[in-house]
Order: C-alpha cells, then structure tokens, then sequence
C-alpha cells in the first residue's frame, strides 16, 4: 500500500528511509514540536520549497532541461493569489480559487509557449533563453505597479479561517516544549502540509509512469529517443508544463502563508539558484533528494545567520575571523556552502546513501 | 514495401546521395556496399528521417512519408540501428531495450500508471535480451560494456522496436568471432518471416554474399549496380572500387 | 631483440570494478604486435593503461627502458607513444586539416607538416584529402576511422597503439591499411594493434598476444597462431568456417 | 524578562542597502548611549537591542517581524531601510498591537494611506525632500525637468515635488529603471525639451542606488552648451563625490555632519569621529534620531512599555536629535524636522562636494500635507 | 587570416549599420542620433571588454561560468585603489599624466583578476570541467563568496571611482556631443579585439583549446598538456575582465561590489547574440546592445528594459546558434 502510494520507487537504502520518515514526521508536527513563529515559518518554507524543487527536479534531474524560468511560475502563482486577493473586498475562498486557476491559466500559457518555441535550441541556449525571459518577467512585474504594487509588492489579507484573528481555542495550547497558538496560521501550515504531501506524490507517480521513463531517455540520448519514436519536443514541452504547473501551485502556497508578495520574494534570481542547488545536493533525478535537500537547506540558510553570530562571538579576540564570521557576512558561507556541496555530494545525498546501501548489498553477497 | 525515388541530399556542395530510387519488397534481404564515404549511413539517413532530402521521395507502404520527422517515421515502422553505437549511456541494459519495447506499445505517454506494472514490457524486453545473448548483463549500465556488447546492444534495442523494416548498419563491426554468428542467426530469423524488409549495410564480404538476396552498390552517392549477390560481387565496379583488387590478383580477399 | 614495451603484473580498476587482473606483455621493438581476444576481454583497457589514462593499481609499464606506470598521458604520449582509441577521438568541430595540425605536435602551422609523409598519407587515404576542409564530424563512420590513423602517423613515432583500427572500412581501404602498417614497420615503428578481425591479423601480426578475462592467456609468434586452428578456436572461439 | 526593554532592530544589514543600513545601526546605537548617559538603562531597564537583517527583502522583514514580537518578546521595533519591507511590515505591527518605529524608509505611503496607529516615523518623507527642494528651487523664471527612480520612491518623490512646485514650471518627468547603466538616451531627452526654454533650466534629479547620473550630467557638459544646471537632494558621502563637479549647485538635504549646529550633533560627531575614524553620514543621524526617539519615551512612562501608553505618550512628543527638535505629529505619527537649503562648495580638503549651509528650513516653514485617512 | 576567407559571412557585420540606419528616422534630429549613436558604439565597446573574457572561458572551455562578474567588479575595486594612490597623476591636466595613472591601473587590475583566476580555476571550476549544472551553481557559490570578501576588504558600499581630469567631458561637434572617454573605450576595445582576434586564428592555442572541450583525453594523447592550457585561457579570461572592470567603472565612475552580478545577463546575452565563443561574434553582440539600448532609451525607455531580450530573441529567430556558430554545442 504505502509502496504503491511512493509508485514502488522507494528509498532503497536504510539510511535513507530513517532520515525520510524523521523529516516527514518533523514536519508533519512541527508547529507542536518547534513552537515559536520564527520556527513555524521556517517549516513553511520548508514545505514550500520541496513542492517547488521537487517540480523543478521533473525538468532538470528526470527531463535533462535546465531552465532559469522556474521562478516565474513560481512567480506567477504568488502573484495570483496576491492580486486576486488584494482585489477582493473582503478576503475569500472564491477569490483564492481565482487567483489559483488564474495562475495556472497563464503559467500554461507561457510555459507551452516557451517549450514549443524554445525546446528546439540547443541546451545552453535554452538555459540563457530562460534566464532572459525570467529576467525580463521580474522587470515587468516590478514596472506593472497598477497591478502587482511594483517593487513594494502587495502585501493583503487571507481568508478569517487562515487568518491570524481566527483562534480555536481562547488560550494557546500548553505543550511540555513551550506554548503552541491553535490558529489561522496553523491551519494554513496544515493546508500547506497536505498540498505539498499530494504534489510530492503525484510528481513521485508522474516520474514513475512509462512517460517518466521517456524523460529519462530523452535526458540521455534525445537523438536515440527521436529513432526510437518519441517525439521530443512534446515530451519535452509536457514536462516544461507540468513542472511549471507544479511551481505555480507551490507559489500559491507561499502566497498564502507570507500573506505578501513582491518581485523579490518569488521571482529573485537567488531563489533560482538555490533551488539549483538544493537539487544537486538532494541528489539530481531523485525526488526524495528534493525533499531531503529543501529541509536541510533551508533550515541551514534560515538559521546560519545566527550560527554566525555564536561562531563569531566565540572567535571575538582573534584576528580577522570575526571580520568573516559576522552574521553580515552570512551569503560568504552560503557561497562556500555552494562550492563545497559541489565538491562533496557529486551525486547528492540520496545517491551517496544509496552508494553505501549497494555497496554493502555486493560485500553481502558472496 | 519500401520505395526511394529521386531521394537526393547535397551538403553544400557536395552530393552526398545522389537520386537514389529503389525499392525494397518485404521478406528479401538487400545489402547494401560501396566504399567508405559513398553514402549508406546518409542514404538511410534520409529514409529514417534523421536529416533532411534535398530532393525525393520516401514511400512506405504507398504512402509518401517524405514531410515526417524521425519520430512519426519510426511509429510509421522504420526500425534502426545505427553504425556508431548509440545507446542511453547512462541506463541500464534492460532499460535499454525497455524503452524501445515502450515505444512499440505506444505506452509513452501514460502519465499515471506505474511502471513497473507493465510486467509485460518487461518480460518482452528480457525476452530480447536473451536473443542478443545479453542477458546476464540486464543490470549493468549500458556505458560500462564492451564495444562489443553495445553493438549487441544495439541490434537489440532495434529487434525489440519490432518495425516493418529493419535497417542495420554495420552490425557486426568490433564484435569478437565468436559472437558475430549470434547477431547472423538473429537476422537470418528476421529473414524467415517473410513478411520484414531488411536493409544491411556491412563491409564483411562473406556476411554479404551468406545472407543477403540482392545486393545494391552506391559509389559516390549514386546506386552504380543493382543486383543478384553473385553477380553484383564479380561486376568490375564492385571489385575495382570496393575490393580494390585488379582481376588477376584474387588471392586474398580481405576480410 | 629488444623489447620497446613491457607489462608487468598490471592491475586496473575501474571504479569499483576489477577489470585488469595481472597483464603480462612484452612488444618487441620494431614489429607488429597484434593483441587479441573476444569482446570484453581487456583489450582496449590495456591500451587506455599504457597510455596512462588509467592508472594501473599494481604492476608496472616500461617503455624503452624508462617505467612509465605513474606518468601522466601527456608525457607518456611526448616519448613518442601515438594511440588510436576505440572510439576514435576525433574532434568533430574541427576540420579534418585542424585535427591533422594538432596530431602533428611539432608543428606550428601546416607548412610545418612533411609533405611527403602527408602526401603518403593521402595516397593511403583518398578521403582525407578530399574532405581536407570539412568539419571531422560530418565524416563518414569509415572516413573517421582513416582520420584518427591518419593523425597517429602523421609524425613518426616510436611506438603507435591502434585499437581496432579496421572495423567500418571497406576491404580496400584495409588494404591499404595493411600496405601502410608494413611500411611503417619497416620504418622501424613499433605497433600494438588491437583486432577482431583475425585475416587482418594474421597478414600483418609478428607476435601475437592473446587476452581473455584481463590476463594474457597466450603469446607467441603470430605465423604459429596462425598456423595451428585449434589453438584459434581454443583461444578465439574461432571455428573453422566462421565468419569473418 | 521585566527588567529589560527589547527592542529589535530590523535593517538591511546585507543586500544593496548594507551601507545604509550600517549607518543607521551605528547612529542607534551612539544614540542610545548618549541618550542613557552611556547606562544603556532607562528606569532602572536594561535596553537590550537585538539586530535582525532583512536582506532587504519584504519578506524576511516581515517574518522577522513577527518573530521579534512572538519569539523575542520586544516591546518595540525599529527600522526598516528599505520603503517596500516597511510596507510589508506595517500590519504586523498591527497584528501584534506593538510599536513599530520606521527609519529610514522614505516613501510617503508609510505613513499615508497604509499607515496604522503603531507606525511611527522619525525619517523624512516624500513630501518632507520635496517641499524642501522646491524652497530651494521653486523660484519665479525656474525651469524644471524631473529625472527619478521609476519606483515608489522615485514616483512618490516626484509627486510630492509637483505638490510644492508653485511658481517654477515643471516640464517634463523622466523615469528611469534602478540600475540604468547609459543614462545618455533619458539625458537627451530631458535636453531636447529643455534646451528652447526660456529661463532658467534645471534637471531635478531624485535617485537613490548606485550607479548614479551625475557623472553623466557632467560629462554631457549641459550646463556649458545648454545653460542647463543640475538640482539634487542630499546624499551618502561617496554618491556626493560627483558633486564636486558642479559648485554652486542649489538643494536641500536632510542631513550633512557639517550643517546642523547643536548639542546633539556635536556630541554625535564627536562620538563618531572618536569611534569609526570618519565624520557620521546621512543615515547615521536618522539612527541617532530614533534612539533618541524612544529613550524619550520611555523616559516619559518611566520604563513602561505597555503599548497604548507608549502610543498617548509619543503622539505630539518632542525630542532632540541631531537635526534640532523633531515632533511626531499626532495625525499621522511623521516626525516633523527641519530640512537644509544648501550650496555645494568644491573644497580640495574633502573628496566629496561639500554641502554650505544656506538657510535651515524649519518644520513649520513646511506645509507637509497629511496623507492617511484616520 | 580565417575571419576573412573566401565564404566569410558578411550578413551578421551588416546589421549594426542596419540597425544605426534604422533608427534615423525614427529619432529624426541627426545630432541627437549622432550622440546617441557615438555613444551606443562606445558603450557596446566596453561591453565587448567586459564580455571579452567570457566567450574565451565559456567558447573554448566550455565553462559556464557564472562568475565571471567577480573579476570584472575586483578590476574595477583594486583600480580604485590604484587610482586614488596616484591622486596627483588623475587630478593633473594633461592626458599623457593621466594615461600614465590609468595604465598601471589597468595593468594592477588584470595581474590580480588574473591571479585571482588562476586560483578560481584550480579551486573552482577544475573539480566541474564538463558538467555544466555543476559549473553554474559553483561558479555562482564562488562569485558570492568573492563578492562578499570584496565587502570584506573594501567595504559593503560604492566607491566613488572619477575620470581622470582629461578624459571628462566632451567633444562637441555642432549639436552632437562625442564624450571623451568613450573614444578611449573604443580605442581599447579595438585592440583587445585586434589581439584576441589573432591569438585565436593565428595560433594553435585556439585549436587545442577547442579539441579539449570536446576529448581531454584525445589532446593530453596527443601530447598536450591540457590542464596548464585551460589555466592560461582561464587567466587571461579574469585578466580580461578585470580590466573590463576597469573600464567599466570609470564608466560609471564608481564602483560597487555588485557590479559584476549586475551585468552579468547582459555579457551572457551579448555572448549568445554572438554565437557562444565567437569573438567578432561578441563584438557585433555587443555594439548591437549598446546602440539598442542607446536608441530605445531615447525613443521608448520603458522598452529599453526589455530591447536586449528581445534583440536576442529576434537574433535567435533569425539564427538559432547566434550570428557566428563557433561550434555545435
Ligand atoms: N567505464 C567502465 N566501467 C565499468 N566497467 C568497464 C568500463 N569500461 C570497461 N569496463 C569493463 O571492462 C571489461 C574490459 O573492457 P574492454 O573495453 O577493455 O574490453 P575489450 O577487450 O576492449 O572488448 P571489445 O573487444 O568489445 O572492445 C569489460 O568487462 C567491461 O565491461
Ligand atoms: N551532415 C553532413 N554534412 C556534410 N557532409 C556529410 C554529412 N553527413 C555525411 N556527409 C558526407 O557524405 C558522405 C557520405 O557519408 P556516409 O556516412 O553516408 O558514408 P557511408 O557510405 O556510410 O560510409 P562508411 O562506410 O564509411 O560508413 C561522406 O563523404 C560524408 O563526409
Ligand atoms: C534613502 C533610502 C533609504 C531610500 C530607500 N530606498 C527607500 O525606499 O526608502
Ligand atoms: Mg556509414
Ligand atoms: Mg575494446
């Protein structure tokens, strides 16, 4: 049963299976077991970002596509539900479902337009395409301010149940690990929980299905592909929709938990890269190095700043170290962080567990 | 039934193949030789859709098939193998050939089964692999094999791709002895259903003369001789220019 | 006579997997040696070892005297060391001509080229001078094959590796090759060749060497080989009547 | 903790806006010394600062925001650098029911339509440069072009200029995107409908962010071919290096270390000098301000930092600060202050065009308009 | 010489004055096209410095090097230094004194982008040679983290970086003005593309370069030793950014540490409009971006932001591989 929830892609390393089930079960309590607001936005984004990587490891890792437009479906969701709201006089679900269909509406749009037109070039150009038209995106977004608040963004309200007013109980809940608001912002962190444990799943099948394997064929050989008689470009081009379609969801999520969206917070060219980079520490073409590496991540970017502070209080009287440890410095860490998961993880997490699992397999056989 | 009229490709200047009109009935063997250059990998190029005619028609079956890319022409049942070996390197052997077996059940596109459901691609596929004498090698990844195996490998994806017409580049070149009259029996199996067209270029003149039925020569693009086996062998193009041997000196025939 | 290549007990790994499980092999100076063996036997890893492109883990290479086991491809390949690959290794952007510059190592520009070694060259290979400017890459299978010949005796060299050198060339050209293998020898030009095909072998081979499962299983002369089938068959799988 | 006061301050410690935002830390924190007699305590309350970083992004600022009410319990917060995070975290603010002391975002809206009754300003708005400028510029016979940022800050300021432009003629607005690297195109198109004017011809630049377009307006040698003269607010040091180039031009500024003359200020460039080797700059007074801001509160509930009470008390409060008295205004919590009419001087002693003071412009020389709807 | 044989394509050359006729009419006034022309050519020359470097690394080596704005904002920061320490050359009247100040600045600039790269090349990019997800992230990760030790070392803010006193301001014919620095930028322009031009068709160093890209292992079987090879075009690569850095900061005429982020899109676009390694191809890349840029400014400056995407977009329609196609990648 659960092994046919997962598409019978399973873990296949023990290692592997403990650290899913103790992220998956971090998350799936995490506002009880990390209470604190901080911590609870952190498990937001967190769970954002596994819906957003996870779409994007359908392009990259599965279908061999690098595109720097991922963001603006990222984008294009988060404005979605910004505008529709923000244009609602009163906050409703009505208006969410707008801003959602909406976004996908346009997210399809484009993306079936980029595919079609660009899929065709050669790989680099694709990429440099993308970056373009990403680029190109971000400055419309930030000049069309009638529509989208310009470089301000749109900062709106959420529905009463979603909303911080909305309290279950009169008095926060006390639990042994400190007290816990039962909320509109905890039902939200549930509504995300279970939107991104759906999309997880139907991209984990999407990858599994024969048409997955056509997109790992395409990924090695697209040339072979063509003989063997797969059309490319549509296969290519539905994969450029999917994942687009995938991201516009997760941005409708952060849309709704941020309760704000702006040029910076869904389409900046950083949350590019680190989504890049997530992907190739997690593990490229796996999807549960998506997961693992989106919670790792951004746990690490989230809290690095003030791991810095501590580092940097402690190396006070040495020379120069403070100069570099400074929380001021943090993007100096998360730069090297780039280089050296790089160097060190050529095959992700979840292929260097699953190189130690098949190791120890053949050292078992005789 | 197979049909080339007129089919010509120039690369800039040059002809690569050159008004090329044949025919192939289902059921025959035809090699195809001539010497290095003159046009065989180009001319099935231009039959499997990989580039572009300049001029002429491809015809399958009666219909013109001339305006469809690589991918309709193969749905359409034309099989390939090609002469560089050409694999998915970085899949496994099985995965190989499943994806050709795929391509036949026109399963690509299903978005939602699970895969690994269709026991029946599967068993196909290693089905396959024991006929090109590969299957203990299912799991391995295609890249680390032997030259020779990938070309068995080859041969392979193409058998599990079941076309109408079969079209073998080379398919022997590299492999060891003793492995060569593996591939020969498969294409000899092909030849007793009567019902495939099968298309072989091979420079190894004794392969040619056991298997095939007619032989044609291309030289320089244009197709210089059409014929019996025997006959086309001893036509002083094919001996001259190909076997670069002058009449008297028929001592060693290379290879 | 002395031996210009020795192997010594080599092992190679490649990753995780033992390919190479103690080469012995000695090439005499001067001669053609011909390695054999069925697909998958070490053939083409014993060249890549040779020419330092993998490291032997045990074991030692000796070339002329000097041990070459840990040095790298480059330097292996300035003593005078030209190697065809398997694959080829042509470089499909650049011409046909630009690929010849580079194999000529000493030369600055063409005018630098022998002419009379490059007009040899095109006697033995037609197509070469033809397609002279054309990109490398759109070259036929077999035309690419006479390149990546053509560029290893460009210059001369003290020992060439030629890994299957005849596979895809019609039986002309592989007379031809033949004719230049002999000339070369003759130029005392030591060859490791590489082949499936046993006539090619059998015309041109002094010695012979035999692999199977990355050892040596046979050695010898090559007229001895070529004389006694059931050792053919014993060590080829090489049936009287089989296909060549 | 009840023997502390927690204020966090939220800036942009990295990101494009890192300089300004050091700027302000420093001045806060001078501020608060200075404002404690150096005890850091009012009341016998330890005031504990704890520096967040917005990385000049809305939404970081308005997470950690949240979290400096929720998970830090402070009483109040400061900041933010940047116009649009302060936007984004006005109704947190709200959603908290605490204090949130804007410096040194500038956009008029902050305290216009988006405002609620926590935000309070001690930095200058829109509308403050703009009346400011038009003293210095909104003479009979004047001229004008506007070239700004095509962003909130740029759009709002040009506004606020046209609000207070009375008797000069404004005649054509340029926008340009941040980060514009060739300001040659926009440059020819503000001469073309300049250069057949009668009078006397200005380009009236509002920029913020580097690069900047006053190298170009030099180089472009206007004023020698088409008599048309530069006209510009203040700004930090390095960015008033290119002011060198055009002595005698007229603006008004909100702070140069070298203007202002009081007790405050003295004590702050004293301060400033002995500690960072360097004269303060432009944000430094605003962090200065706002400490002062909020020790004078405090001081007022006598360490009380319930926030309604900290609210009655700060509406209508004065305060020094570097600049002289300021005063949030009831309506809309703005702190009025003066602004400076200046005159830019090439001096060889400093690498930057040097601000003479010609007239301090008072708050109530100013007419600031208000702009939210209580 | 091979950029002018026999079936050299002269279509891509023809568009720029395609292009500067184009917009005449639309313009109208001629001295405002010959300023705005002046100064889209002169722009699109210092663009061509900056971008230089890159279409060696990302042509020849097949590096995708998204850190290549590092060298280009280290340039313009160490030549800061430079320039303020030899206040009395700059400030001086006389151009041979501040072309004595300029040059070593422009030659400390390259030695230590250059120096810099030489490092970037064993740390950064060796480990990745061929993988080009792998070369974006890292060499992103490298250009964040040189970025931040510039704040480190020079601060987090802009510098004021001023034009030696002779080269500001302008000449002035008639109505059009033609600013003095710009003829520099293009006189340097020229002759960075007059050097490289020759490096690459007259040497074998371009040759070797390019089989490398496409079998290491085939060159080093050669008897090339790739490695020391691909450091020196990576270090001429920085070096040549640096002293883009240097030009484009006295552009400016102040610098900042996020100045190589900042142009980092538009060099890739002027390198994709030029064919991915194509030298001329980048020149003709780059004069088209600066006088589009110049000319939309002028006419539509909304759309400015957006002409040089589109400029790409309608070069790509036209030729898929941009204007000159070095290779098949
Ligand atoms: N990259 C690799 N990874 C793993 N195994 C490899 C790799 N390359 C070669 N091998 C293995 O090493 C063994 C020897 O291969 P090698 O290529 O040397 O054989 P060969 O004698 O040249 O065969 P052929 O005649 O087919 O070319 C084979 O079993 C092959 O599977
Ligand atoms: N894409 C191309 N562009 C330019 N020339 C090409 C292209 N493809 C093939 N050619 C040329 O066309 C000719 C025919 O090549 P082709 O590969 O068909 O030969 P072949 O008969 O298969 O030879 P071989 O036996 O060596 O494989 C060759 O001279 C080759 O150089
Ligand atoms: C002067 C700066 C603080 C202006 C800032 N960019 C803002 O928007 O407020
Ligand atoms: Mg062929
Ligand atoms: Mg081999």
């Amino acid at each position: 049963m659960l092994s046919r929830l997962l598409s019978n892609d399973l873990p296949r390393s023990r290692w592997l299976v403990a650290l899913l089930i103790v992220l998956f079960l971090g998350l799936a309590f995490a506002p009880f077991l990390f209470p604190g607001v901080k911590a609870l936005n952190v498990a937001a984004k967190v769970l954002i970002f596994v819906a957003l990587v996870a779409s994007f490891d359908l392009l990259l890792g599965y279908t061999g596509i690098v595109s720097f437009a991922h963001t603006m479906f990222f984008g294009i969701g988060a404005y979605g539900i910004a505008i529709a709201l923000n244009a609602a006089e009163t906050p409703s679900w009505a208006a969410i479902l707008v801003g959602v269909f909406g976004a996908l509406v346009i997210s399809l749009v484009l993306s079936l337009l980029i595919g079609l037109f660009s899929l065709r070039v050669k790989a680099i150009f694709f990429a440099m395409i993308t970056l373009a038209v990403a680029s190109a995106f971000l400055t419309l977004a930030s000049q069309l301010s009638d529509i989208t608040g310009g470089e301000d963004g749109l900062t709106f309200r959420v529905p009463e149940l979603l909303s911080p007013g909305f309290t279950l109980t009169e008095e926060p809940l006390q639990t042994p690990l400190g007290e816990v608001d039962l909320n509109g912002r905890l039902i939200t962190y549930y509504l995300i929980f279970l939107s991104v444990t759906a999309i997880f799943l139907i991209i984990l099948r999407i990858v599994n299905s024969p048409f997955g394997r056509v997109l790992q064929a395409i990924r090695e050989n697209d040339f072979r592909a063509e003989a063997l008689g797969y059309r490319t470009v549509v296969y290519r081009t539905l994969s450029n929709v999917l994942s687009a379609s995938f991201a516009t969801l997760a941005g409708c999520l952060l849309a709704l938990w941020l309760r704000y969206n702006g040029p910076d917070t869904s389409l900046s060219f950083e949350i590019m890269l680190d989504i890049l980079l997530i992907v190739v520490i997690g593990g490229m073409g796996t999807l549960y190095g998506a997961f693992i590496g989106s919670v790792l991540f951004v746990i690490a970017q989230s809290y690095l700043q003030d791991l810095l502070r501590m580092a940097g209080e402690a190396t006070s009287g040495l020379p120069l170290l403070p100069a570099l440890l400074t929380p001021d410095r943090w993007l100096l860490w998360l730069g090297l962080l780039f280089v050296l998961s790089v160097y060190y993880f050529p095959t992700g997490i979840v292929g260097k567990l699953r190189e130690r699992a098949s190791l120890a397999r053949m050292k078992g056989q005789p | 039934m197979l049909e080339t009229q007129d089919l010509t490709v120039r690369f800039g200047g040059h002809v690569a193949v050159s008004a090329v009109s044949c025919a192939f009935a289902p059921g025959t063997l035809t090699a195809i030789v001539g010497p290095n250059g003159a046009g065989k990998t180009t001319y099935f190029n231009l039959i499997s859709g990989q580039i572009k005619a300049s001029a002429g028609r491809v015809l399958l079956g009666g219909s013109d098939i001339s305006s469809l890319g690589a991918p309709a022409r193969a749905q359409a049942g034309l099989g390939r193998a090609f002469q560089l070996t050409n694999l998915f390197p970085n899949l496994t052997v099985q995965e190989n050939v499943r994806l050709a077996v795929q391509a036949r059940a026109r399963a690509g596109l299903n978005l939602w089964r699970i895969w690994s459901d269709r026991r029946d691609l599967l068993q196909r596929a290693d089905e396959v692999l024991e006929t090109v004498a590969l299957a203990d090698k299912r799991d391995a990844l295609a890249s680390s094999l032997p030259h020779g195996d990938q070309r068995k490998l080859e041969v392979g994806i193409l058998m599990a791709l079941e076309p109408q017409v079969f079209m073998f580049d080379e398919p022997t070149a590299g492999m060891s002895v003793d492995e060569v009259p593996v591939i020969l029996n498969l294409i000899r199996k092909l030849k007793e259903d009567k019902s495939k067209t099968i298309l072989l270029v091979e420079h190894k003149m004794d392969v040619v003369r056991e298997l095939s039925d007619r032989i044609i020569v291309l030289h320089n693009g244009e197709l210089v001789a059409d014929g019996e086996p025997a006959s086309v062998i001893a036509s002083p193009v094919v001996q001259q220019a190909y076997l670069g041997i002058n009449p008297e000196e028929k001592e060693e025939v290379a290879a | 006579m002395s031996d210009l290549l020795t192997l010594k007990g080599v092992h190679t790994h490649i990753g995780a997997y033992h390919i190479l499980h103690g080469v012995d092999l000695t090439v005499p100076a001067n001669q053609l040696t011909m390695l054999l063996g069925r697909n998958g036997a070490g053939k083409t890893t014993t060249l890549r070892t040779i020419m330092g492109l993998w490291q032997a883990s045990q074991g030692s290479v000796t070339l002329d005297g000097q041990d070459i086991t840990q040095r790298a491809t480059p330097d292996i390949a300035r003593s005078g060391v030209a190697y065809v690959p398997e694959s080829m290794g042509i470089f499909s952007d650049l011409s046909v001509k630009e690929n010849m510059l580079l194999a000529a190592r000493g030369a600055r520009s063409l005018d630098d080229i022998d002419t009379n070694r490059l007009e040899w060259i095109f006697g033995l290979f037609p197509a070469m001078k033809k397609f002279w400017l054309h990109p490398a890459g759109k070259l036929s299978g077999g035309q690419k094959q006479m390149l990546a010949v053509s560029r290893a005796i460009v210059e001369p060299r003290k020992l060439l590796l030629i890994d299957e050198p005849s596979k895809g060339l019609a039986p002309a050209i592989i007379q031809n090759m033949i004719a230049a293998f002999r000339e070369l020898k003759a130029a005392r030009t030591t060859i490791l060749l590489v082949e499936q095909n046993f006539n090619f072998a059998r015309q041109l081979g002094d010695s012979v060497a035999v692999m199977d499962d990355g050892r040596v299983v046979h050695s010898g002369s090559m007229a001895e080989l070529a004389s006694d089938e059931q050792l053919q068959s014993k060590l080829l799988g090489l049936s009287l009547g089989a296909h060549q | 903790n009840k023997n502390e006061i927690r204020i966090a301050h939220i800036h942009s410690k990295t990101g494009p806006l890192e300089a300004y935002a050091k700027q302000t830390q420093a001045g806060l924190m001078m501020g608060l010394a200075y404002a404690t007699g150096g005890t850091m305590t009012v009341a016998g309350k330890k005031i504990v600062v704890i520096e967040k970083d917005d990385q000049g992004k809305p939404d970081v600022g308005k997470s950690l925001l949240a979290a400096a009410y929720a998970d830090d319990k402070v009483d109040l917060a400061i900041g933010p650098t940047a116009s649009p995070v302060a936007l984004a975290m006005l109704p947190v603010a709200e959603e908290y029911r605490k204090i949130l002391l804007v410096e040194p975002a500038v956009a008029d809206s902050i305290t216009g339509d988006k405002w609620n009754k926590y935000i309070f300003r001690t930095g200058r708005n829109s509308s403050q440069d703009a009346a400011a400028n038009a003293v210095a510029l909104d003479q009979p016979g004047n001229v004008i072009a506007m070239l700004a940022n095509d962003n909130a800050f740029g759009r709002d300021g040009v506004k606020a200029a046209k609000d207070f432009t009375k008797k000069a003629k404004i005649v054509h607005e340029e926008y340009l995107p941040v980060g514009t690297t060739d300001f040659t195109a926009g440059l020819l198109r503000i001469v073309d409908k300049l250069k057949d004017q009668p009078g006397t011809k200005y380009i009236s630049v509002g920029w913020s962010g580097a690069p900047t377009p006053f190298g170009k307006i030099a180089e472009m040698e206007l004023e020698k071919r088409y008599g048309i003269k530069l006209a510009t607010g203040g700004n930090i040091l390095p960015a008033m290096v290119a002011y060198k180039n055009f002595p005698g031009m007229e603006g008004a500024l909100y702070y140069y270390f070298g203007i202002p003359k009081n007790p405050v200020n003295d004590a702050m460039v004293a301060e400033h000098y002995k500690q960072f080797k360097a004269p303060p700059d432009f944000f430094t007074a605003g962090g200065f301000s706002a400490a002062m801001a909020v020790v004078t509160a405090l001081k007022k509930t006598n360490g009380d930092t319930n926030t309604n009470k900290l609210i009655q008390t700060m509406e209508g409060m004065s305060f020094e600060t570097p600049k002289g008295t300021m005063t949030f205004r009831k309506e809309d919590h703005q702190a009025m202050q003066s602004m400076y009419h200046f005159k830019i001087k090439a001096d060889p002693a400093f690498a930057w065009g040097v601000p003479e003071l010609v007239r301090e412009i008072k708050p109530s020389d100013l007419d600031i308009p208000i702009r939210n709807k209580r | 010489m091979k950029l002018f044989n026999a079936d050299f394509d002269w279509k891509p050359l023809g568009l720029v004055p395609a292009l500067a006729l184009l917009a005449l009419p639309a313009v109208g006034s001629p001295s405002t096209w010959i300023t705005l022309t002046v100064a889209g050519l002169a722009m699109g020359m210092i663009v061509f410095i900056i971008a230089s470097g890159l279409t060696l690394v990302f042509g020849l080596m097949d590096v995708l090097n998204f850190g290549h704005g590092v060298f280009i904002a280290l340039g313009a920061f160490v030549a800061s230094t430079v320039l303020a320490s030899m206040g009395a050359y700059t400030s001086a009247d006389s151009l041979w004194l501040n072309l004595v100040a300029l040059l070593p600045a422009m030659l400390v600039a390259m030695a230590v982008a250059g120096a810099l790269g030489w490092v970037f090349e064993r740390l950064i990019i060796r480990p990745v040679y061929g993988m080009h997800l792998k070369q974006i992230l890292i060499t992103m990760g490298g250009m964040i983290i040189g970025e931040e030790l510039i704040k480190v070392i020079w601060g987090p803010g802009q510098i004021a970086l001023p034009l030696p006193e002779s080269l500001r301001g302008s000449f002035i014919f008639g109505d059009a003005a033609v600013e003095k620095y710009r003829l520099l930028a293009v006189l340097v322009g020229a002759a960075v593309f007059a050097a490289m031009v020759w490096t690459l068709n007259r040497t074998k160093v371009g040759l070797l370069v390019r089989a490398g890209v496409q079998d290491r292992e085939m060159v080093e079987s050669l008897g090339y030793r790739i490695r020391q090879l691909f450091i020196g075009v990576f270090v001429v690569g920085s070096a040549l950014a640096g002293l883009g850095g240097v030009m484009w900061g006295l552009y400016q005429q102040t610098v900042l540490p996020q100045m190589g982020a900042q142009v980092n899109v538009l060099i890739f676009i002027v390198i994709i409009i030029g064919g991915l390694g194509s030298t001329l191809g980048a020149l003709i890349g780059a004069l088209l971006v600066g006088l589009m840029a110049n000319y939309t400014g002028f006419l539509a400056p909304k759309v400015a932001l957006f002409s040089n995407i589109a400029l790409m977009v309608a070069i790509l329609l036209w030729r898929p591989q941009g204007v000159y196609p070095v290779t098949n990648r």
